[in-house]
Parts: structure tokens; C-alpha cells; sequence
């Protein structure tokens, strides 16, 4: 049996302590030590976004990222987007835009979205493409997803200044 | 996945029948290939190993003749079964030879397929290994058949 | 957040978000294959290696030593608890696990179980199965050949009466062969003045859900309980209860939200397996596939249709011969009933008085086909609608007066013979041209870019005949609660449904609940399938509420109400018992009229609804290497009233780039049995730079009479006319006709060189 | 995946102790989105891995010399390099190039030393970096040696890596007036790995080339200067008629693959078109868009 280890990071603002296998990924630890689900395997291969996550407000595919290697990080999940029952910008747009239709590759874009609008307040639809390209939406919602994207920089930006 | 080519070897048809439908000195061309056992006339196991970059694929892989028509047809099945992963190779080898004024023409075509993991996702890489080891053989062939001679791959 | 505002008033017609909108942007939606069990353990599948082949042995030994494997299963042990092992909604043809033979690359074959999904999948690379490989078959007009037989013998289940005599038929690959005789078309063709033949293809692809297949099963001796990512929990529940040989109340399915569904999560997919291993291991036990996986469970049907129409001197289309092969893969699934289903109007929507029909479903050593949003029809319309324009090409006709000239008209028969009503065909394809400003001229473009469009029209006939039941519990706090089968896999139904029961009990359509499916607890329904169900459960579910409207209508009466009273319902129930306490309960059952074929295919009710849309392209194409962007894509359909007019939007427009993706760049690769390319790596679907940078999607003024509020389904439309709808464009812009999908940059590209002569090689 | 041990040294020094060069079974891992993979799909299977996560500190930074030469750190995620003024400013083709490269996240995590030495041929900076004349940094046990990135790639996956050596940095020469471009050529998907890769990067003055690299990649077994095409160029004036000549040169000189994407007439003929393409790009005036 190959040695378990301890980390030590910030899930969604709490700091958090977690044994972990060598072999496993973000995606299994945290739906099995913190059954956050928000996160989901999907393609496996880091391509469709379904198991996005940020870390250090950074996205990454969690289902190909170790998680050992979170020991020391700030981890944020969809699932703290809405701490206290009321919506990010960001899922309110996406609700009204009627961005997804299964809803399983939905955390994913929320979660990307956050993290373009962190960095471009006011992006392009070139930009949003170029940013979401490697999320997957067999749904086919793209269109109103990009709606969704511009709508939330106008709801964040409101929010922020108002 | 399907490959076929001509090898021209210096040495005449005879000959070269001879050596390709000699199983140890077949096998002593490919790249990998290890523990041949003769079962039976027509019978051979073997183990081949071969490796790209740090990913190494080994295979038991069981070879019969299906059919041998002196000096001009030898046609090979060979059967394969990895080792770790779920899969199987097949491969129908047909080799055909031609002889033109003392020089050998050996026209070869093999239809592999590969199943499993290795079929599903690995197909790119080794086909660009098998293309590899196609030329190393060819090299090999060439090379066991020009002491005295010369010989073209192409 | 701004809180939406529950509307009052009507309800249908309202673009009410999603009401599950909240739970799936937080991530909190359940997901069968995101579910845990106490005590669950995790199934991984050993997969066939030969298209076809006896199974000589399966040695175990090794895989069970390993620590922490619970168990390792193969078809024999299934066989311990499930005397007779066989599956499928039309055939009862598909093993468990594969039982003396396999008959595809990639078929279940022996099962581990283990508490670590990684400890399984360790143990499946060391189980040893041996085969003594058969020739195998894998085209689907070869297949008609019978030369190698996937099949000894033919197996049709019980539950469709017009398969029975199929029962022990040997020595065919063919599971079902339909034929459609209207007129005499061989007289027709005598007398045209024009007759065109062609042969179109179309590829191997995939339903791809993001979710993969997953099934859960908790078997109790008392009864089981299956989670299961299913389209038709009530399906599972008889076709488990009947391989158990148990009452269907022993059986329990719930289905969560759906991670897409698309047609591959109908019938019976992981559930007969998770309840043979959990009968097995006495334990819950969850069989979730990888997206891999998914490569070897269920695709769509690649086809091959020869079509053949005689034109007579007016250019009116007199006579129209089709020949369809169905590659349904190893096992039948659903594929004979698509072969039927789709074969009644494979001829298009065209008015034609002389048809021949001939529709074969075929085994092949390939992963099993069924449905696939549309059903065939795509398919179908690949072919007849690039016929149609290769036609009118040749003729020197308009493309859209040639199609008007000929179309099928509300009152006309329909190849079957059916009466056509409330199909606004003609609506569709004018509204098509005038979004693409046909009339006017249009810019082909000089030099390496050229441009073009292009359009198709479709008719397709719903499934029938089908059954659905809902009931409406109205709480004595005023508050309703609906309960029906159909499950929402993103297309909206929930909500839907929802607005249905506002609309009746004059409610805010956000204040209904609805149950999750639970067949304990939600009444029948056939399948969520074919855009059937907001017709057919959007029917049970308005009769349901107007039962229970009825009733509250009799509970004021006999409280002595005055006629018109508004006395909020939770008075009502607290004058009746004394307190908050009661219900009213309203059902509603409905199922349409249906008459079957007769022996030449023909019926004078062959659907309740005819679905009707069409697409139109405009696109570049480059004409050094062949790529296509398609720059405007346009999908209009007829869905009778919208009950939410933005979810209608969104499902055509999702549609049409599903069918995008299948047009221009999706298959899966077969090599020797064995497909290449099983991975989002290597099989890519539609991103967002493929969706054209134009999209429109619109509905035209209808109403469906006989459907509820006017409406009819629209989940399937916009796949219709896509794929011809840019062949013809492609065609318009370089003068290179395509008859094989996909339609990759390359075999434009090979088009091209073959019209200059000088064709590309083939290494 | 099966279980693996982790080690994480601090030390580059360290690092290559721990691999042990006779266990195939034993390698590092950088940002791991290559390596992943493999190890998902069970075609790798190791007993441990040596994480050079920690030292990242030391080989994670961007920086010029005085004479304009690049230097990147092995252990710089793609996105840094993608958003780096240095790196814009001396070789905005690479920034170019990111955009289209995997997806965010990948980029959030793939190192450029990983990228290098998982050499798969279909990945986009390869011919861009051989374009532009890249050189990398290599450490061993004992010794450090620098190589181009063209020797680097050897095959398929394959390097001309020793199994306990590591790459340390990138160095991109400064480009002066030579001109880059990259072009992706997806045949299916817009995002897709490429059918063709192809980059170019060319000194000219006015219409005539004064040098010129030519670089192709995905459709061949590594990617691979073109030779022959390159010649043809030199010192050429790159009229329409020249370049027709030069693109045949180009096509007949690649040693093309057949695969899923593409058949090899096929991606033959992209190679013609993109030879051309990329070299009227890349001797377009500068600020011109590509």
C-alpha cells in the first residue's frame, strides 16, 4: 500500500486538513472527503471543464490535477459561489440567459466565467470564446452562454460600483 | 491499420524464401522480438517487447503460417495479447516474392489491427512505431542479405 | 439577487427560466453518477477484444486475489441469479454479461466489483478471456448479404405484437424489414419524363452525454431499488421485474437529473447489470461507465439510402422508390422500431402518388445503434432533401419553387395514406427563404473563397401509439404538487409541465412542485422520447389538473359557495375538515388513436402530430483546403402554440448544432472492429468556435388543434434539415455535391480535385 | 490509475537523484496534464513519481539578457509565458500561438519544460520554438549540456532526454527582424490537435527572403524543419510563382503521417497551402495582422 499523506489548504475560505493517496485526483477527494459534487469527472482527459476548480484563482481540471498537489493552496469550488443562499452575478446571469439545458457541464462555466471576469472586466465575445473554448456543452447552449458571460460582467460591474 | 511495401534484396528467389520462412532468422529481424518457441512446423509463440519513450509495451504473441507456397508465397497470422492491459493484436502478413535478374523483389502487406485500450486511444503512436520498426526491419533484411550484395529498401 | 417574481395570470406561453435553474448553477443538481450509497461498491467491466468470437475461457483466479476486490463476475454467475439473462426493448437479444459468444469490440464480458474504483479497474487487466475469433460484419449492406451471421437466431420480445413472427427466424442478419407499397411506382417511373437515382451515407456517431451511463442497484429480498440516469424509468421497472419474474411493485426506479440524454439513456442500459451484481454481492451497487465507455454502449444508426424519383415533364414528382439499410450493430435495441417508425415518411415531405418503402434494420459486429434525437429521421432527410436539390439542379429549377411545387399539404395523404393536418410545411420552408433573402441575388464570391447556401424541409411522424398518466395533488394549503414519469434531461420538461398545471388551476407555474420520477411514487409513462412527451404528458398532465380544477369546482359547490367565488383554497379544506388537512387528487391518463400498417404500410392514422421544420445555411467555403464555415445557420419548425417560447429557442438551436457537429466533423473511427478514436481527444463534438456566428431560431405562427394549448413537441426539430441544409450550400458555392457524412474540410476538398480532374490520392 | 508513490524534492540536484535512470517505472512530474493522461489510461503505470513542483521557485521565471535572449524557466506554466510582456515583446508569435493551445486550464498548469519533454508531435510550440531557434538547458547527475529544441525531439514521445536528465530552461535567441508565424490547421473541430502544424519565421527585405525556417509538425512523426523548401526560399524573391514551387518542394520533402485527422495526400496538400500562406504572412509588413 503506497503511504496516504496529509495536506493542508483553503477550501472555499476554510482552511482544511485531508489525508489523501498519491494516485488520487482533486475531483475523487473532494466528492469523497468533502462531498462537494460540483465538480465532476466527465471526458476524463481535461477537455470538456466539468471538473473545473480554481485554484489560487486559477481554473484547472481537477480530474487531472493530483491532489496532493493542493497541500498549500487556496481551492474555491462552485459550491461557495452562493454562501449564503443568495446567487453569484455570475449564476444569475447565467439563469436568466437560460445558459444550459442538462446542467451538467453548468459548474464548469460558471466557474470559468468567474474567472475571466476576475481578469477582464468587460470581456469581448472573442475574448469569452477564446476563454470557454475548452469547456463542452453537448446541450449546445454556447449562444446563450455567451449572453450569460456579458450579462454577468454587466451585473459584476453594477454590483461593484453600486 | 494497414502496411505494405517492397524490400529488394540481392540473392536470388530461393534463397530468400528460405530465410523468411525460417522462423529464428524472421523473428531475428524485428525489433523486440524474444523467446521464440517452435510448437510445431507451422507454430511459433514469442514474446515481443517494445517500448516508445517511457511507455513499454510487451505482447505474448502466437504466430502460425498459414501458408507457405515455395518460392513465392508466405502468409503469417500472428495473434497478440498484452501484458497489463486488456487487448489483443492481430495481424494477416502476406509476403510475396519476385526475382528479376538475380536480384529479389519481397512485396509485403500486413493488415493489424489492434483492440482494447491500445486500440482506442493508442492507434496514432503505434502506428508511428509500427512505421518504425517497418524500417528497421527492412534494414535488417537488407543488411542480413548483402554480405556479397547489395540491397534497396524503398 | 433580484427574487423572480412568481406571475399570475397565464402561464402558458411565459419564458419562464428552468425551474431546476437555481439547483444546476450551484452545482447541486443530483446526478446518478455523482450518487453514493452506504455501503456501495463500484463495477468495472472487462470488455470484449474480438468483433465476434466464441469465448473459450475467462479465468478469473488472478483478478480475485487482488486486495480488495469483493468479486468477479462473468455471464455464468449472472446466469445464478438471472436464469435467463436477455434484454432489449425490442429484441430480447442482449446478454447481461456475453454468454458463449461476443459479438462486438467492447461488449461487456466479465464484471469486478470493489469498494476502490481503482482497485476494480486494476483487477479487469487481469482477467484472462480467451476467443476463438468468427468472421465478422460490419457494414450494413453487406449485413443484408447474410453471408456471416451476427445472430443464430432471431429473438423479438413479446411486448411488440407485430415483431412476433420474427420469433426463431435463422439464417438472417435482417431484424426487421418494412415495406411501404402506395400506387405503383415501377408505372410511375415508366411515365416520367426524368428519373434521378443517388446513394447517400451517413457515419457511426455518438449521443456523447457528458453525463455517462450510470445505474445504481440496492437489492433487497423484498425488492430493489435502481437509480439510474434512465429516459424511461417506467421501461426499467417491467423489463427488470420481468428478468427477475417478479411483480413490476418490487421495483423501484428513480431517476435524478439527467447529464443528457439525447436517445442513448432510453430502454434498458446499466440498470440490468448493476441489479444482476447487486443480487449477486448482496450490496448497493453502482455501475458508472467512463466516457470511453460510452464508445461501446449505445450510437446512432449509420445508414445507407438509395432513393430513386421519377419526375414527369412539369417537374412534378411522380414516383419515389427508397431503399434504406439500418447498421443497428450487435444488438437490436431500439433500432426495428426505428426502422419502421422512420420508414413511414422516408419519402419526404413531399405529395407523391406512386411510393415504394422498403426499411431494413441489420445486425452488424458493431457497438448496438438506437435512438439518437430524430430517430432516423436525420438520416433520412440527409438523403432525401440533397436528393431533392440534386433534382432541381439538374432541371434548372429553383430549389425552393421546385420544393413548393411539390409539397405535401394539410388534407393531402401522406405516403401512408394518412390525412396530413396542422403541418405548416409550407410555412416552414417559406419563412427559411425569406430569412436567406432568396429572391434576392446572392454573393458567391471570387478568388479561393467562395460562399453559398442552402436549405431543407422535414416531416416526421411521432411515435405512436404511447401511453401517459399524471396526477395532480392539490395540498390543503391551496399548493399543488404534480407527479408524472417524463424526466427532464435539459430539455425543460419540468418546467413545462409546470406551466400546464398553473395554467389550469390558475397558479404560478413556479409554486407547482414537481416530483422527482420515482416509480413508486410517479405514474407511467412509455419513455421520455421522440418529442413526445409534452404532447402526450402534456395532455395527462392538463387532464390530471383539469380533474382536479373539477373537483375543487364540486368542493365549492357543495360548501355552498356562490358561483364565482374566489375563497382561497385553504379555507375551503379548513371549512371541509376543520383544520389544514386533505387533499384533491386529479389524474389524467392519455393516449391517442393509432391504427397500425396494414401489409403495404399503409394507415389512415399513422401519428396524433406531424413535427415539421427545416434549416437554412449560408457558408464560406475555402477552396485550397476545403474548410467550411458555416456563418449563418437558421432553424425554423412548426411546435403548434410554444408553451415556453425560450426553452422552444433554446432546444432548436441546441438541436441544430448536435446535428452540426454530426454534419460536419463526428464519427467514430472503426478499425477491424476495434473504434480508434474512443475519447473527447480524438472524437470531438461541437465547441464554442463551431457555432456559426449567426444563429436564428424561430417557430412559425401555428397551432397543433389536437394538442395540448396548442403545442406539440420540439426536441428533435432543428435536427432535421441541418446536414442537407449545408450540403446544398456547399453544392451552391464550388459545384461539388457530398453524399456521405461527415462533410470534413477533406472531402471537399477531394471533391473539388475530382471535379478538375485530377483526384487526390488515397495514402 | 494504480497507486504510486510521490516524492517531492526541493532540490534540482535532488530531482534527479531520486529518478532512478535503470527504473522505467520512476519519472518526474511537472504540471502532470500529459502524464496524467497516460496514467488514466493505464498505459503508464508508475511506482513512483518525483515532483518538481517545489521547485518551481527556481525554475519559474521569465527574464531577458542584455542581448534580447528569452530565458524561461521549465517549471513556468503556458499561461505565464502567454501573458508576459518579455515574451510578447521578443516573440509575440508565441503569445499568438497560446491562444489556440489546449484550453485555460491546461495552460494554467502544463510547464514549459513538460510540454517540451512529453513531445508529442501534434503540440503547437514545438515548431514555433524550432521556428524561432530555440535551445534548452538540460541537467544531469553530474553534467548540464544545452541542445536545440530541434535535436531535443526525437520521435514520437521520444527525446534525445537521458531518463535522469531534466530540462532546466528555455532560451529563445532574440529574433531581430525575423517575422514569426504559427498556423494551426484544425480539419474537423476548430479546436481540435492539429491536422498541420506549421510555423515560420523569416527575415525579409522587402519582397526577397534573406533567411527563412520553416517548420512543420502533427502531420509528421516529430515535428521537422523543411530542409529543402527552406533553401528553395533563401535569398529568394517570395513571388506567387516562386511559392507554388516552394510548397511543392515542401510537400515532397515531408514525411507525412495518415491518421484520423487526415489522410497523408491530404495533409499534403495543407502543407502546400499553409507553406505559402505562412510565408506571405510572415513577410507581411510588421503590425500587419495575422
Amino acid at each position: 500500500m503506497r503511504s496516504a499523506r496529509t495536506i493542508n489548504f483553503t477550501l472555499n475560505g476554510r482552511s482544511v486538513s485531508v489525508n489523501v493517496q498519491p494516485h488520487h485526483n482533486v475531483v475523487e477527494m473532494l466528492q469523497a472527503q468533502f462531498a462537494l459534487f460540483g465538480a465532476r469527472e466527465s471526458c476524463g482527459q481535461g477537455l470538456c471543464g466539468c471538473c473545473t476548480v480554481l485554484v489560487d484563482g486559477r481554473p484547472l481540471s481537477g480530474c487531472l490535477y493530483l491532489a496532493v498537489f493542493l497541500d498549500g493552496t487556496e481551492v474555491v469550488t462552485v459550491e461557495s459561489l452562493a454562501p449564503t443562499g443568495k446567487l453569484d452575478p455570475v449564476q444569475q446571469a447565467f439563469i436568466e440567459c437560460g445558459a444550459f439545458q442538462c446542467g451538467y457541464c453548468t459548474p464548469g462555466f460558471v466557474l470559468m466565467t468567474k474567472a475571466l471576469l476576475e481578469q477582464t472586466s468587460d470581456p469581448d465575445d472573442e475574448q469569452i470564446r477564446d476563454h470557454l473554448s475548452g469547456n463542452l456543452c453537448r446541450c449546445g447552449a454556447y449562444p446563450e452562454i455567451v449572453n450569460a458571460v456579458k450579462l454577468a460582467a454587466r451585473k459584476s460591474k453594477a454590483g461593484s460600483t453600486g | 491499420m494497414n502496411f505494405a511495401g517492397d524490400i529488394t534484396v540481392v540473392a536470388p528467389r530461393d534463397a530468400v524464401f528460405k530465410a523468411l520462412s525460417d522462423a529464428p532468422f524472421f523473428a531475428s529481424c524485428i525489433e523486440g522480438v524474444r523467446n521464440l518457441e517452435a510448437i510445431d512446423a507451422t507454430h511459433f509463440s514469442a514474446i515481443l517487447e517494445t517500448h516508445v519513450a517511457y511507455l513499454r509495451f510487451k505482447f505474448k504473441a502466437e504466430v502460425e503460417l498459414t501458408q507457405l507456397s515455395p518460392p513465392e508465397l508466405i502468409e503469417a497470422k500472428v495473434e497478440g495479447t498484452p501484458f497489463g492491459i486488456v487487448g489483443r493484436l492481430t495481424a494477416i502478413t502476406t509476403t510475396r516474392l519476385s526475382e528479376t535478374s538475380g536480384q529479389t523483389t519481397i512485396h509485403y502487406s500486413v493488415d493489424a489491427t489492434i483492440t482494447g485500450k491500445l486500440g482506442s486511444m493508442g492507434q496514432p503512436v503505434l502506428k508511428a512505431k509500427a512505421k518504425d520498426m517497418e524500417k528497421h526491419f527492412t534494414e535488417r533484411l537488407v543488411a542480413a542479405f548483402a554480405i556479397g550484395g547489395r540491397g534497396t529498401a524503398h | 439577487m433580484k427574487a423572480i417574481k412568481p406571475q399570475v395570470g397565464h402561464q402558458v406561453g411565459r419564458s419562464l427560466p428552468r425551474l431546476e435553474a437555481r439547483e444546476k448553477v450551484t452545482g447541486r443538481a443530483e446526478y446518478t453518477h455523482l450518487m453514493q450509497l452506504p455501503g456501495m461498491l463500484q463495477a468495472k467491466i472487462l470488455r470484449s477484444t474480438v468483433a465476434h468470437g466464441r469465448i473459450k475461457s475467462i479465468n478469473t483466479t488472478d483478478a480475485k486475489k487482488i486486495p480488495g476486490v469483493f468479486g468477479v463476475y462473468t455471464g455464468d454467475d449472472i446466469r445464478t441469479v438471472i436464469p435467463d439473462p436477455y434484454y432489449g426493448p425490442a429484441f430480447h437479444d442482449q446478454p447481461i454479461l456475453a454468454i458463449g459468444k461476443v459479438h462486438f469490440v467492447g461488449e461487456p464480458v466479465a464484471a469486478v466489483l470493489a469498494a476502490d474504483p481503482h482497485i476494480a479497474e486494476q483487477a479487469t487487466q487481469r482477467i484472462i478471456a480467451e476467443y476463438e475469433e468468427l468472421p465478422a460484419i460490419f457494414d450494413e449492406v453487406e449485413a443484408a448479404e447474410n453471408k456471416v451471421l451476427v445472430h443464430e437466431e432471431l429473438k423479438p420480445a413479446g411486448i411488440f405484437a407485430d415483431l412476433k413472427h420474427l420469433k426463431g427466424r435463422k439464417g438472417t442478419n435482417i431484424a426487421l424489414d418494412f415495406r411501404l407499397r402506395r400506387g405503383d411506382v415501377d408505372k410511375g417511373f415508366a411515365s416520367a419524363a426524368h428519373v434521378f437515382e443517388h446513394t447517400f451515407r451517413t457515419q457511426k456517431v455518438l449521443h456523447l452525454a457528458l453525463e455517462p451511463y450510470a445505474s445504481i442497484a440496492d437489492y433487497r429480498e423484498d425488492g430493489v431499488t435502481i437509480y439510474s440516469g434512465a429516459q424511461s424509468p417506467s421501461f426499467v421497472r417491467t423489463e427488470i421485474a420481468r428478468l427477475l419474474s417478479w411483480p413490476e411493485n418490487r421495483v423501484r426506479v428513480k431517476v435524478p437529473y439527467l447529464g443528457g440524454g439525447y436517445g442513448g439513456k432510453l430502454y434498458i442500459k446499466m440498470e440490468a447489470l448493476a441489479v444482476a451484481l447487486s443480487m449477486l454481492a448482496r450490496r448497493p451497487v453502482k455501475v458508472a461507465l467512463t466516457m470511453e465507455e460510452q464508445f461501446y454502449t449505445i450510437t446512432k444508426h449509420p445508414s445507407t439510402f438509395r432513393i430513386k424519383s421519377g419526375i414527369d415533364k412539369d417537374g412534378k414528382i411522380i414516383a419515389r422508390k427508397c431503399e434504406v439499410w439500418w447498421n443497428g450493430g450487435a444488438y437490436a435495441d431500439v433500432g426495428p422500431r426505428l426502422t419502421q417508425k422512420s420508414g413511414f415518411t422516408a419519402s419526404g415531405p413531399y405529395d407523391i402518388d406512386n411510393v415504394s418503402i422498403d426499411s431494413y434494420a441489420l445486425y452488424t459486429n458493431l457497438t448496438p445503434a438506437g435512438a439518437l434525437r430524430g430517430f432516423g429521421i436525420p438520416q433520412l432527410v440527409w438523403a432525401y432533401e440533397s436528393h431533392t436539390d440534386m433534382i432541381a439542379r439538374a432541371l434548372k429549377r429553383d430549389p425552393v419553387d421546385f420544393r413548393k411545387q411539390n409539397l405535401l399539404h394539410d388534407g393531402r395523404p401522406q405516403a401512408t395514406g394518412t390525412i396530413l393536418k396542422n403541418a405548416a410545411i409550407e410555412k416552414v420552408l417559406d419563412r427559411i427563404a425569406e430569412r436567406l433573402n432568396w429572391k434576392k441575388p446572392f454573393d458567391r464570391g471570387q478568388g479561393v473563397v467562395r460562399r453559398g447556401r442552402g436549405l431543407a424541409v422535414a416531416l416526421k411522424a411521432v411515435i405512436s401509439p404511447t401511453t401517459s398518466v399524471a396526477v395532480v395533488n392539490v395540498a390543503a394549503d391551496g399548493s399543488a404538487t404534480l407527479y408524472c414519469g417524463t424526466v427532464d434531461m435539459g430539455q425543460g420538461s419540468d418546467t413545462a409541465m409546470a406551466q400546464m398545471v398553473g395554467e389550469v388551476l390558475d397558479m404560478p407555474a413556479e409554486s407547482v412542485r414537481v416530483v422527482p420520477r420515482d416509480t413508486d411514487v410517479t405514474p407511467y409513462d412509455m419513455g421520455t422520447l421522440g418529442s413526445r412527451s409534452l404532447f402526450h404528458m402534456g395532455h395527462a398532465v392538463r387532464l390530471a389538473a383539469e380533474e382536479a380544477r373539477d373537483k375543487i369546482a364540486a368542493l365549492r359547490r357543495e360548501l355552498g359557495e356562490p358561483e364565482g367565488s374566489n375563497t382561497p383554497l385553504g379555507d375551503l379544506f379548513r371549512k371541509k375538515y376543520g383544520m389544514q388537512a386533505g387533499n384533491i387528487v386529479g389524474t389524467g391518463i392519455y393516449k391517442p388513436d393509432y391504427i397500425p400498417p396494414d401489409s403495404s404500410g399503409l394507415t389512415t392514422d399513422v401519428t396524433p402530430f406531424w413535427m415539421v421544420a427545416g434549416s437554412g445555411v449560408e457558408l464560406e467555403v475555402d477552396t485550397e483546403t476545403g474548410h467550411v464555415r458555416i456563418t449563418r445557420l437558421i432553424n425554423v419548425a412548426d411546435v403548434g402554440k410554444p408553451i415556453n417560447p425560450k426553452i422552444v429557442e433554446t432546444q432548436l438551436s441546441g438541436a441544430s448544432l448536435m446535428q452540426l457537429g454530426f454534419s460536419m466533423f463526428e464519427k467514430m473511427h472503426v478499425d477491424g472492429g476495434q473504434i480508434t478514436n474512443a475519447s473527447l481527444a480524438d472524437y470531438k463534438i461541437p465547441a464554442i468556435h463551431d457555432v456559426p456566428p449567426v444563429m436564428e431560431n424561430m417557430t412559425v405562427d401555428a397551432v397543433q388543434d389536437n394538442g395540448p394549448f396548442g403545442a406539440k413537441g420540439v426536441g428533435e426539430l432543428a435536427t432535421f434539415g441541418v446536414s442537407p441544409a449545408i450540403a446544398n450550400a456547399i453544392d451552391d458555392a464550388i459545384g461539388v455535391r457530398l453524399t456521405e457524412l461527415p462533410m470534413t474540410a477533406e472531402a471537399v476538398l477531394r471533391g473539388l480535385y475530382v471535379k478538375d480532374n485530377r483526384p487526390l490520392g488515397d495514402d | 490509475m494504480t497507486p504510486f508513490d510521490l516524492v517531492e524534492p526541493a532540490s534540482l540536484k535532488e530531482a534527479i537523484a531520486l529518478i532512478d535512470p535503470d527504473d522505467p517505472d520512476v519519472r518526474p512530474i511537472a504540471g502532470g496534464t500529459a502524464l496524467m493522461l497516460m496514467m488514466k489510461a493505464g498505459v503508464f503505470r508508475p511506482t513512483r513519481l518525483v515532483s518538481l513542483r517545489r521547485l518551481r521557485n527556481g525554475l519559474g521565471q521569465i527574464t531577458s539578457t542584455m542581448d534580447g535572449e528569452l530565458k524561461i524557466g521549465a517549471m513556468t506554466p503556458l499561461t505565464a509565458i502567454e501573458h508576459s510582456s518579455e515574451v510578447k515583446r521578443a516573440a509575440p508569435v508565441i503569445a499568438r500561438t497560446m491562444r489556440r493551445l489546449a484550453n485555460v486550464r491546461v495552460r494554467n498548469v502544463a510547464t514549459i519544460g513538460g510540454a517540451l519533454a512529453h513531445a508529442d508531435p501534434h503540440m503547437d510550440l514545438p515548431p514555433v520554438l524550432i521556428a524561432l531557434g530555440a535551445s534548452v538547458s538540460i541537467a544531469g547527475i553530474s553534467s548540464e549540456r544545452s541542445m536545440t529544441v530541434e535535436d531535443l525531439l526525437t520521435g514520437y514521445y521520444e527525446t534525445a532526454l537521458a531518463k535522469n536528465e531534466l530540462i532546466t530552461e528555455l532560451r529563445i535567441p532574440t529574433q531581430g527582424n525575423s517575422q514569426a508565424v504559427y498556423f494551426k490547421v484544425t480539419a474537423g473541430s476548430v479546436d481540435d490537435w492539429p491536422a498541420l502544424g506549421l510555423a515560420a519565421a523569416i527575415v525579409g527585405e522587402g519582397d526577397t527572403v534573406r533567411s527563412v525556417r520553416l517548420v512543420v509538425s502533427a502531420a509528421t512523426s516529430k515535428p521537422m524543419r523543411l530542409t529543402a523548401a527552406e533553401r528553395a526560399l533563401n535569398g529568394q524573391i517570395a513571388n506567387e510563382v516562386h511559392l507554388k514551387r516552394v510548397a511543392d518542394i515542401a510537400a515532397e520533402e515531408a514525411d507525412i503521417i495518415a491518421d484520423i485527422r487526415g489522410s497523408a495526400s491530404y495533409k499534403r496538400e495543407l502543407l502546400r497551402v499553409f507553406t505559402a500562406r505562412a510565408v506571405r504572412a510572415a513577410m507581411e509588413p510588421r503590425g500587419a495582422p495575422h
